[in-house]
């Protein structure tokens, strides 16, 4: 279990070095900075979508509209109300927290499809309300000039590299919490969940309450990419809340690899540069860039980082198992033989007819209750 | 063993879809950038996919028209003789993607001007295109707050929108009366319509029922809004989106049994709605005057051009016309200012570049001068009635000023 | 009152668009539970091709839509078999981002070949009605009419035919229907086929009372999602309930709220009804 | 002493009962069977006790606690634990991190303590990992502790199963029918599990289908027919109780149908 030796630890920091060296190469390319700055405010939510997604394994279509609540936040209070940027972002990030809580609370209480579409609703919601609201807003027309970051005399944020460090530390908190989360019983929780909700519950596991937290926290992490972005941007409208964006974040994560580390830093990356790339292309980009996207999800469906880490665990796994099996072979050798069909040899006893009987009983509760 | 070597094409599959991504991105990567030192790109971000795609393509016509007609005639800056290039991206009418385009085009390219037809993006670019980068931007909006905005690198082509509202009000009221309906779209640029519409109405003496702006572009049938708008027993409805869904909207109207005039906001125009509805559901509606009305020097010359280009059937709009006029403008202005990559003395040497432009890219009202703030206008600004026999009569129109 | 009664009729025309829109993705949602995104595109393009088949070829106007209905179910199949069909054990997820592919693919694809501009279908069914005072167009009576037969023949075919039978044993049992010997990768592309010659339908009937575009599909994209999740996936009346109430709210808030509340109404009656029937209108309830 | 008390539980699924007027009560140390044909309601009844389903009728009670309507968080907590009929272990997860699983219960640290990484996260990564591989070995299944849950065969992920459940830390363990699927010769190193089990602190309430293995394993055998009881007894009463007999052979007769 040395972490140092880990594979995926290893490539995971190899990413995080590579992309926190590219100020060396771009710092005068405000162009590639832009990009790659506004790309990791989308892997940010993106982190989030990974803790409700890739986690807990609920299909959340409102990440968007989190997106649009953070970005919203800072632009109007930075600009109307002339907050400095801190407490506009810090205001922005509890209210998002909040929003998500309470929108959790009712969305939570669908499944599935269900789920899915709840919250693709409430997503657009959000939009309408950011669209149409225009007193508060401003609608289409958008929020300008929005502050910079105060760098309280120490760094200035007008400085397209300063920015590029401010969302890198702050992506670097949100990999160092997924990387905490996946391997403490938080992160073992919300797996549960998503592998079973009826097992989880059948191991205490607290699957209302323990979905609602995670509801929010990637709300959460939605809101402090979404109030980056606006401070990165300068200028948002409401596209920075649409229904584009969610889609965006999904297939990020997507291509990246769910419920991994790495993957929403890589996935988000490596589409903004195949998007940026075919810009040539112009309209008909997508003709090109749509194939690719269906190809990436039909041959590489964990992502990049579970299509490379599905090697590296197999292989450490197989070296462990069979280290496991060599050391014990003096505990226990039940599991060793398996022969014969299971129900082949039935005593004709009175049981007997119990168990036949029991052919096709439903097992899990919920495969019993749905008759 | 099925599976397993099921599982091993598929890795396979896998890994070839992903070098063939790595292949292009380094083959793409290495044609960019020729070495020719006298081609200066012309940079072009606008909507060319998704719902803004007609109007991008619009106006990428007349920049490519002009950028034709130019490099025929031979552009010379400082004595060196100069090949303009059009570079167009897409954004898909998102602010932030037109900017992130913007600047791409400025770091990569060195265009020291580009092209934004839509005002969220230009306001977007307007935080970016004087600081760090430098390069003009080439304002294609009715917005006054781009000029608003005090950004030295700034070009607004196109009339200010809120100069039509006052006269727009007045025909209309003279056609038809005093009570008003608001059918326009929901768009940034409809709501502001909206309500310069509502005040002008109103200083007018009219009055003006409620609010019945839909989005254009996500509404199924029209017939519900425009019944609302009519129940209030309208003389007049304000309209205005794209084009053909205006026409449409209009139609409705008139099939509903609508008697009296239409406002028609600038996105529309009277000529191209004609191609989807019949003449007789336009009539007596004040709009702004169709390209093919002008009397310009080079009018006649440009409709002819563009259908060539763009086909008979397609209606040449003053997205196309206006941008035509505006890179020839910047094209005198590099010659002026004897600089193809100084935005700063590009935009000085547009007052006196003026006067200069050659008579053949005058062609839907060409400015003879350009605000201090950057905003080009045209002396003898005209909109149009189209009135009961479906003639054009022209309307002149004072225009406001740029202040707030 | 006339125009509660216009307003009614208008509502009762754009249910129409939203069931005939509706019934296709009910179909391949409820059966297959693949969120098909881009249902919303294969509308568009059954459009664009019933519009070159009635404009550019010059065939009379139901044979246009007729033959665009059976392109675009071939449309439909190749779909099935180049995309859902690879991720058919994976989840939602997937057919959801391959699917937003397939559509800026379609889209692309529509504008390279019919370009970007606006274009308006004509119909031979012209004229109006007056029924108490309110207009309403021959058209939208047929889109009504349509809405109202195309389902009842959907529904009776699922009832008698052996294709429909077998759609709805996988419905119901997934499992249980591979057993018994039904060919679930037959029922697939049967499935997405139908549901694209059905939007192919809707959209020939739709579009002269709207306009051409690449990006038509995308304003009915969202709704139609809300109308089928309202009535409960995979159910037929929910589909036709959920359009027509949905569109008579909509036209109803839009005239006596604002147009604003009309056109967020869809979806905050879909949080309203989902926070208290978390299953949708029509699903059976299910115990705990 | 009485660990599980029910008295009089009922379940109406949609004018149906599934169980109705049940009692029983699971002595502490012992071993108690639930058996009864097919559809007799005992699922239903482990659903109700563990909280998965809210009773419509009558109590239970745990050491003395009334649980009629606690969440199956609480019950777990409060030292139930249960396992499923058909197998049921997180697929793509190795044993030692299904049975981690089970350790969530006991894990008082939280996202903070993980990020941060106190003390506390560390002590607890610690003890969860020792329980987790102890739970294993007494289950017998620590050689595969690092072989994917899907790779292993049917007897291991049912000992797992057990595994995985102990490590919630129990005295009280519901047992769906554990041996279910497991090959005939292998179900007596299986009983002995189970037999084992007491001897551990845990008592163990049980339903199963092969008799042999019931009526050698338990303490006190329940027979329910449509929801209700039918007897209830030590193992050699219930197997010359003419009503049981009667149920069985009917049911029997109707398979052969």
């Amino acid at each position: 279990m040395n972490a140092m030796k880990n594979p995926r630890i290893i490539g995971t920091t190899a990413v995080i070095l590579l992309l926190g060296l590219t100020p060396l190469a771009f710092a005068q390319e405000n162009y590639a900075m832009r990009v790659i700055t506004v790309g990791m405010c989308a892997a940010i939510a993106v982190y989030g979508l990974n803790i409700i997604l890739g986690f807990t394994g609920q299909l959340n279509l409102a990440q968007g509209g989190f997106f649009g609540i953070g970005a919203y936040g800072v632009g109007l209070l930075t600009t109307d109300y002339d907050w400095s940027f801190w407490a506009a972002f810090v205001v922005s990030v509890i209210g998002t927290a909040v929003i998500g809580y309470l929108c959790g609370l009712i969305a939570l209480r669908t499944k599935d499809e269900y789920f899915a579409i709840f919250t693709m609703a409430i997503g657009f919601i959000i939009f309408l309300v950011i669209s149409r609201w225009e007193p508060v807003t401003h609608a289409h027309s958008g929020v300008n000039n929005v502050k910079f970051p105060e760098g309280g005399g120490l760094v200035d944020f007008e400085s397209p590299v300063a920015m590029f460090y401010l969302v890198f530390a702050i992506l670097l908190i949100c990999v160092y919490t997924t990387y905490a989360i996946r391997r403490s019983s938080v992160g073992r929780t919300l797996l549960t969940i998503r592998t079973s909700e009826d097992l989880a519950d059948a191991i205490g596991v607290r699957v209302g309450f323990s979905k609602q937290l995670a509801f929010a926290a990637s709300a959460v992490f939605g809101g402090v990419g979404g109030g980056l972005y606006a401070t990165v941007v300068g200028f948002i409208g409401p596209d920075a809340a649409s229904i584009d964006k969610t889609f965006e974040f999904l297939m990020f994560i997507l291509v990246g690899g769910m419920g991994t580390v790495a993957g929403p830093l890589l996935g988000s990356m490596i589409v903004t540069f195949l998007f940026e790339l075919f810009q040539d292309f112009q309209a008909y980009r997508f003709i090109v860039l749509g194939p690719i996207i269906v190809a990436l999800v039909i041959f590489a469906p964990r992502g990049i980082v579970g299509y490379l880490g599905g090697f590296v665990d197999k292989r450490s796994r197989r070296r462990r198992a069979e280290a496991a099996r060599g050391a014990d072979d003096d505990l226990d050798s039940t599991g060793a033989s398996t022969s014969g069909g299971a129900g082949d040899h039935r005593a004709r006893n009175l049981a007997d007819g119990i168990e036949s009987g029991a052919g096709r009983t439903g097992g899990t509760p919920s495969s019993e209750e749905t008759k | 063993m099925n599976s397993v070597s099921r599982s091993r094409r598929r890795r396979l599959s896998a890994a070839a879809v992903l070098g063939a991504i790595a292949l292009t991105a380094t083959a793409c990567g290495g044609g960019g950038g020729s070495g020719e030192g006298d081609t200066v790109v012309i940079g072009y971000t606008g909507p060319l996919s998704g719902g803004g795609a007609a109007y991008g393509e619009n106006v990428k016509i007349g920049l490519e028209m002009a950028i034709d007609d130019l490099n025929a005639d031979g552009v010379e800056v400082d004595g060196n003789p100069v090949t303009l290039e059009l570079k167009s991206l897409d954004d898909k009418y998102a602010p932030s993607t037109a900017a992130s385009n913007a600047q791409r085009l400025a770091d990569q390219d060195k265009a020291p001007v580009v092209v934004s037809p839509n005002a969220g993006a230009i306001k977007a670019i307007q935080q970016i295109n004087s600081g760090r980068s430098n390069f003009l931007v080439s304002a294609y909006t009715s917005d006054p707050a781009i000029v608003q905005a005090d950004n030295p690198l700034t070009m607004m082509i196109p009339p200010n929108f809120e100069s039509y509202a006052e006269e727009f009000s007045e025909t209309a009221m003279e056609h038809g009366g005093k009570k008003l309906a608001l059918l326009g779209t929901q768009s940034e640029y409809g709501q502001q319509w909206t309500k310069s519409i509502k005040d002008a109405w109103s200083e007018a003496g009219g009055k003006i029922g409620g609010d019945n702006s839909v989005d254009y572009a996500t509404v199924s049938d029209f017939a519900g809004p425009v019944s609302k708008a009519l129940s209030e027993k309208p003389d007049a409805i304000f309209v205005g989106g794209p084009s053909q869904p205006t026409a449409l909207i209009m139609e409705e109207a008139r099939k509903q049994g609508f008697k009296g005039s239409f406002l028609v906001m600038d996105q529309a125009k009277l000529d191209e709605m004609a191609t989807v509805t019949k003449l007789d559901n336009l009539k007596n509606s004040v709009g702004v005057l169709p390209v093919s009305e002008y009397e310009d020097p080079g009018t006649e010359d440009f409709l002819k051009k563009f259908a060539e280009k763009a086909g008979e059937k397609k209606v040449p709009t003053s997205e196309t016309a206006l941008n035509y006029q505006g890179i020839a403008i910047i094209a005198k202005a590099m010659e002026a200012a004897g600089t193809t990559d100084d935005p700063e003395k590009i935009r000085e040497a547009i007052s006196e570049a003026l006067p200069d432009v050659d008579d053949k890219y005058k062609v839907n009202g060409f400015p003879d001068e350009i605000t201090e703030q950057g905003h080009l206008l045209n002396p003898n600004l005209e909109a149009t009635f189209l009135n009961e026999d479906g003639k054009y009569t022209k309307v002149p129109i004072e225009q406001v000023s740029d202040e707030k | 009152m006339t125009l509660f009664i216009q307003q009614l009729f208008n509502g009762l025309a754009l249910g129409g668009v939203y069931c005939l829109a509706a019934i296709g993705l009910t179909l391949v949602f409820g059966v297959l539970r693949i969120p098909n995104l881009a249902h919303g595109a294969l509308y568009m393009l059954g459009a664009y091709i019933t519009y070159f088949f009635l404009t550019t070829v010059g065939v009379p106007y139901i044979a246009a839509i007729g033959i665009a209905a059976i392109m675009l179910f071939i449309v439909g199949v190749g779909l099935e078999r180049l995309v859902f069909h690879p991720l058919r054990n994976s989840p939602h997820t997937h057919h959801m981002i391959a699917a937003v592919g397939a559509m800026f693919f379609f889209q692309a694809l529509a504008q390279a070949i019919w370009g970007a501009d606006f274009r308006r279908m004509d119909t031979p069914i012209t004229g109006e009605l007056r029924i108490l005072g309110a207009e309403i167009s021959a058209q939208r009576i047929v889109i009504i009419v349509t809405a109202v037969i195309v389902l009842a023949l959907l529904a009776l075919f699922i009832k008698r035919s052996i294709h429909g039978q077998t759609i709805e044993a996988i419905e119901q049992d997934r499992v249980g229907a591979s057993l018994v010997g039904i060919n679930p990768s037959m029922v697939s592309m049967l499935t997405l086929g139908l549901s694209a010659l059905l939007a192919t339908i809707a959209a020939g009937l739709v579009a002269p009372i709207n306009l051409l575009s690449p990006t038509m599909g995308d304003a009915l994209n969202l709704k139609v999602f809300a109308i089928i999740i309202l009535g409960g996936l995979g159910s037929l009346p929910g589909a036709i309930v959920g359009g027509f109430a949905l569109a008579i709210a909509e036209t109803m808030t839009a005239t006596y709220i604002s147009s604003a509340v009309g056109e967020a109404v869809a979806f905050i009656v879909l949080v309203a009804v989902l926070a208290i029937k978390p299953n949708g209108l029509f699903t059976k309830a299910v115990q705990r | 002493m009485t660990m599980l008390e029910i008295r009089d539980l009922g379940k109406r699924f949609g004018g149906l009962d599934a169980v109705k007027d049940v009692s029983l009560d699971v002595e502490e140390g012992q071993i108690t069977a639930v058996i009864g044909p097919n559809g007799a309601g005992k699922s239903t009844l482990f659903n109700l006790v563990h909280g998965f389903y809210r009773p419509t009728a009558g109590t239970i009670s745990f050491k003395g606690e009334d649980i009629t309507h606690s969440s199956p968080h609480r019950t777990v907590a409060g030292g139930i634990a249960r396992t499923f009929q058909t197998t049921n272990l997180f697929d793509d997860s190795t044993l030692l991190e299904n049975v981690l699983a089970g350790r969530i219960v006991r894990s008082k640290s939280n996202v903070f303590d993980a990020v941060f990484h106190t003390p506390r996260h560390r002590r607890e990564s610690r003890i969860n990992e020792d329980k987790a591989m102890e739970a294993l070995e007494f289950c017998g299944v620590a050689e595969h502790r690092h072989d994917l849950a899907s790779n292993v065969p049917q007897e291991v992920q049912k000992r797992t199963a057990v595994a995985m459940a102990l490590a919630t830390e129990p005295e009280l363990l519901l047992l769906d029918e554990p041996a279910g699927g497991i090959p005939e010769e292998e179900t007596v190193d299986f009983g002995n599990l189970i037999r084992s089990l007491p001897q551990r602190g845990v008592s163990v309430l049980l339903v199963e289908h092969k008799m042999t293995m019931i009526m050698d394993l338990a303490d006190t055998i329940l027979v329910l027919d449509h929801g209700q009881k039918l007897a209830l007894g030590a193992p050699a009463e219930i197997q010359t109780n003419p009503d049981v007999i009667r149920a069985y052979l009917g049911s029997t007769a109707q398979e052969e149908n």
